[in-house]
């Protein structure tokens, strides 16, 4: 009687988390309830694991407990010490943590069910297993290599090699074969066989592993934030397929849901820059403009200007769009641009931040950045907020935007961003373009913006010459 | 405590769950809810509490070990990252203030 | 076939799912949508059926031939009713061709 | 093995009528997509019902099949009867019906265990049978007072009574303790009261039966609407509660997706009319404008005019509004209305219909009305959208509509509409507004606009005046 009512509070207990992930996740709606659906999400973790430290038999307190104290520093450190601009790379890292640990568990709980019951795996544990291990491999070391890339401790470059697809589809073969394995578990071997049923689950994980790095290792490290989302929804595939294997509601609920989440979230980064999900994965994108078409496009129709320049423009100006790209994170120029948007907006000018959809490496990424370096919410608008207001603007501030701002993408079908939808800034009176140099941006294509009579060039750092503007500003009040 | 059905049916409105409530969250928060939804993830936590405490054989202790090491620094990290990463964007609102 | 958990849990997602599906139905569908989710609540002929046919005593089964043409009534005419009402949306971009 | 067979089998099938019951909502968030949707969901039922017919060992097949075409007969009978302007009433019909379905089902069952396995019920039994029989015997005969008023065969009045909710109360209280009784089967009394135990619930019926009469008979019919989508939520509930006396999931989750889309409608409703729930069903609305309010307000400045001079306005307009109102349900005068917006439109005006959320007497009605009369999707604007345009409009046509364009919403802190968002008419040159005489719509209070410089009253039916517009206009063409 007590067992069965010590179960019922622990499933009543996970039903609880379910909806607190559930109302989490729904608070994430809306800036202002998000910091309070991640507190309401963290705190359905915080009962769905103790109720379980609690009421499942704890027969080795001391590596559960030591694991958890050990688990919790580094992940403490971690967050605690990363940079707003590392925060791709991070969510990465924490992401492969997560499927490798439901890779574990469903072959842990193999070894674990052998060695009570011993005999053969029932179906259905045998088949979550096996998928919870391969997605959970392929997660955690998928993840890895694309933290690598994104930190650029592993090339970044789309490592292309023949033979490549071939290589992939022999080590998923592999690792399916020794799934099929592990669940047909061949009668006519079993008696001899049963002490190795183990066995072909780690054939299955190593092959997955390597399978996640070379799915991930040929792809361009501006793809990353797809892989990495892709890789989120994977691991709660793998947390859900591992909830199928313990038999537990709150695994299979709350991946699940992750699932959803991480697959919708790579469905939008890939339209939003027009591209199919197949092309980021296997596709070769990348290739590099060559100097002749730059060099066609540039030559001669280049105009530089000056921050001092720039400060006298807006010192006339009405109306101010600011479109920050991928370089304002480079640079880490978000605070420097804040300041400027904040003595624009002080003199009474009509200050606006133009946000598309994938500038930067991340969806939100300058929202976040932004936000980091506070930047009122309302002022950030998105493309088609700020779209129709150009033409009635004076002066636009592009700033380490590229592709973003690429009239290309409505003129040339044949241009890799070809359909995607870009900030039309050029309506504007006049535009400011500041980078470091004419070099393209992730999509490796020329410019025409940059080559037009109204586009003048700020070359330099961004956040060097945010400040200097903001100098200049400042020094002329 | 349930059979492979029901987990199946949890696991399809679940997913119709998922798909509705994430479609509305917008653009902006997308980051944060990346790292917020990758620290659910941890959930596995659950099931590498349960294999690491019950200590059947020592080979399932180590991996349930890893395991709980593993998803831990998933969960805390996960949400703490979000959280400064919301924060700020509440932060965003402060100069009304 | 579940337990008791099992359908609390289940009856929650679907009290979500419901939520999250209803709120994106735009004003002018009320109508034929109050009509449809009521021949939905036909599914209850699901279990007038099993009653009905399984026969253990003749009161149940009394009640069992009410139930069935109780809920067959509302599947039946929730449905038709549904489609028509709709037909004439899809009627309503007629004038285009 | 085979039994095992079976049941998995039934409970699949009932996984993908629940999928498809989803998917069929999803597709109704847009007209596209909607004949779709129902087609599904209908698709899903034919399914679930198949398989349980197929698989469940029936005993007394004549009893069933003969339930399934005299309950098949009748509602394909009433659908296909149905006028577009009884369909509130008819979904009211039905909805009771699926509501007593669930009561009985949940009778039945006790019944069957009773008889089947003999001694006392399972907790959970008792519990869900108790809350599926109140919830279904209330929708049953709430559903068909309700109805019974939006057909006029039932004083359509807000029946009052001194002492009103202390009956009320007092039959809720009698169906909870015929409920306790029945969950508690007090151990005392068990070897005596075990041949009884069904009668408790056939108490509980009786009470809720009589609780539901008394709900809704005090409640004006203009609220009928509001009570219908509350009693869809309940009837869905009881086929959730019956769900968890059969343990049926299928029965589980379309009752609670119902259950929840219904609570959704009436909470919209009632935003909409700025009324709270709690005022709908319990709160005294309906009290009529004295004849001395109204003279105040309109005597000496109404102004009519006629079917001619309306026709000469349409003329010389630009641009043209009609609003639409429960009046034009009852005059049938939909298929005129389109007659003339087709008409104008042709002569290259442009012409829309403005659209009031609460608009008749069901959410959507006009909606649905228009679409009827092939009216363009396209053509009809909700509130949001419409009401910036009355500036640029010529003539308004108000036809059959009161309540939704009344400024007193806006003006007058006591009125019992106030702070209901109306469509501001006024702002146009000029409003025509059509209906029989000067007497009040369903809030009862006058109207301040027909008295207003620029509009004018064209009184009459709304079908009649509509057609003499119709023939008007095509004389002068
Ligand atoms: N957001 C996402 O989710 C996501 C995901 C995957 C891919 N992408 C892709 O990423 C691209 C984003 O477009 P974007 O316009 O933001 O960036 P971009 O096209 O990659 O261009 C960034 C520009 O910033 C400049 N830059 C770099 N460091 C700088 C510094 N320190 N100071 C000033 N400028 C600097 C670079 O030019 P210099 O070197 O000359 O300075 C470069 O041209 C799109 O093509 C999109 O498809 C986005
Ligand atoms: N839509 C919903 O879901 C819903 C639900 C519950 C309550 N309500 C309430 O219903 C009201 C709806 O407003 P409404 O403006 O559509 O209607 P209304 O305020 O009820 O007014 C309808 C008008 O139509 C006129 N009329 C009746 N029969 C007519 C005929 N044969 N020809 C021409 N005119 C005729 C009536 O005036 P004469 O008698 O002078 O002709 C009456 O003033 C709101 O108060 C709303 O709160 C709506």
């Amino acid at each position: 009687m007590v067992e069965v009512l010590s179960e019922q509070v622990v499933r009543l207990a996970y039903l609880l988390s379910a909806v607190l992930f559930i109302q989490g996740l729904r608070d994430m709606t809306h800036p202002r309830t998000a910091v309070r659906g991640n507190l309401v999400s963290a705190v359905g973790m915080l009962i769905a694991v103790g109720v379980t430290v609690l009421w499942f038999e704890i027969i080795s307190p001391v590596v559960l407990i030591g694991g958890l104290i050990v688990g919790g520093l580094v992940g403490a450190w971690l967050a605690v010490r990363v940079e707003m601009t590392q925060m791709p790379q991070l969510v990465g890292v924490f992401n492969g943590f997560g499927g490798g640990a439901s890779a574990l568990v469903a072959g842990a709980e193999l070894v674990e069910f052998q060695a009570a019951a011993g005999g053969s795996f029932p179906l259905e544990l045998a088949v979550a297993a096996a998928v919870s291990g391969i997605i959970g491999a392929v997660t955690l070391f998928g993840s890895m290599v694309a933290a690598g890339k994104l930190h650029g401790v592993i090339s970044t470059g789309a490592v292309r090699y023949s033979g490549e697809h071939a290589v992939k589809a022999a080590l998923l073969l592999v690792a399916v074969v020794a799934g099929i394995y592990l669940v047909v578990q061949p009668d006519l071997l079993s008696a001899y066989l049963h002490a190795a049923w183990v066995p072909p689950y780690w054939v299955l994980i190593l092959a997955a592993s390597v399978l996640g790095v070379m799915l991930v290792i040929p792809i361009g490290g501006a793809d990353m934030p797809v892989v990495i989302a892709l890789l989120n929804s994977y691991s709660g595939l793998a947390a859900a397929g591992t909830g199928f294997v313990l038999n537990n509601t709150a695994l299979i609920i709350a991946g699940t849901l992750v699932g959803a989440a991480g697959m919708i979230l790579t469905v939008i980064m890939c339209d939003a820059m027009n591209r199919s999900l197949t092309n980021v994965l296997f596709g070769g994108f990348g290739e590099v403009a060559t100097p002749e078409e730059m060099d066609e496009i540039y030559e001669g129709n280049i105009t530089e200007t000056s921050p001092e320049e720039l400060e006298m423009l807006l010192d006339t100006a009405g109306r101010v769009v600011i479109v920050p790209g991928y370089g304002m994170a480079v640079a880490q120029a978000q605070h420097a641009v804040a300041e400027l948007a904040e003595l624009l907006d002080a003199d009474g000018v009509d200050v606006a931040f133009g946000i598309h959809p994938v500038a930067g490496r991340m969806p939100g990424h300058m929202n976040v950045l932004l936000a980091e370096a506070d930047v009122p919410y309302d002022m950030m608008k998105e493309l088609t907020e700020i779209n129709p207001t150009f033409s009635q603007t004076d002066v636009v501030i592009v700033i380490g935007a590229n592709d973003v701002v690429n009239p290309l993408a409505n003129e040339d079908d044949s241009s890799p961003i070809s359909g995607m939808p870009v900030l039309n800034v050029g309506e504007a009176d006049t535009v400011i373009v500041n980078k470091r140099s004419l070099s393209p941006g992730f999509s490796g294509i020329p410019n025409p913006l940059f080559a037009r009579a109204n586009t003048y060039m700020l070359f330099g750092d961004g956040k060097e010459s945010m400040q200097d503007v903001v100098n200049e500003y400042k020094d002329s009040r | 405590m349930t059979d492979f059905i029901t987990n199946v049916t949890l696991f399809v409105l679940a997913a119709f769950l998922g798909y509705s409530v994430i479609t509305k969250i917008p653009a902006t928060l997308h980051t944060p809810l990346m790292s917020g939804a990758n620290a659910i993830t941890g959930i596995t936590l659950v099931g590498a509490v349960v294999v690491a405490g019950s200590g059947a054989t020592t080979f399932a202790t180590v991996l349930g070990f890893v395991a709980v090491v593993m998803a831990t620094v998933n969960v805390v990290g996960g949400y703490l990252v979000s959280h400064f990463m919301l924060e700020d964007f509440h932060g965003g609102g402060r100069r009304d203030g």
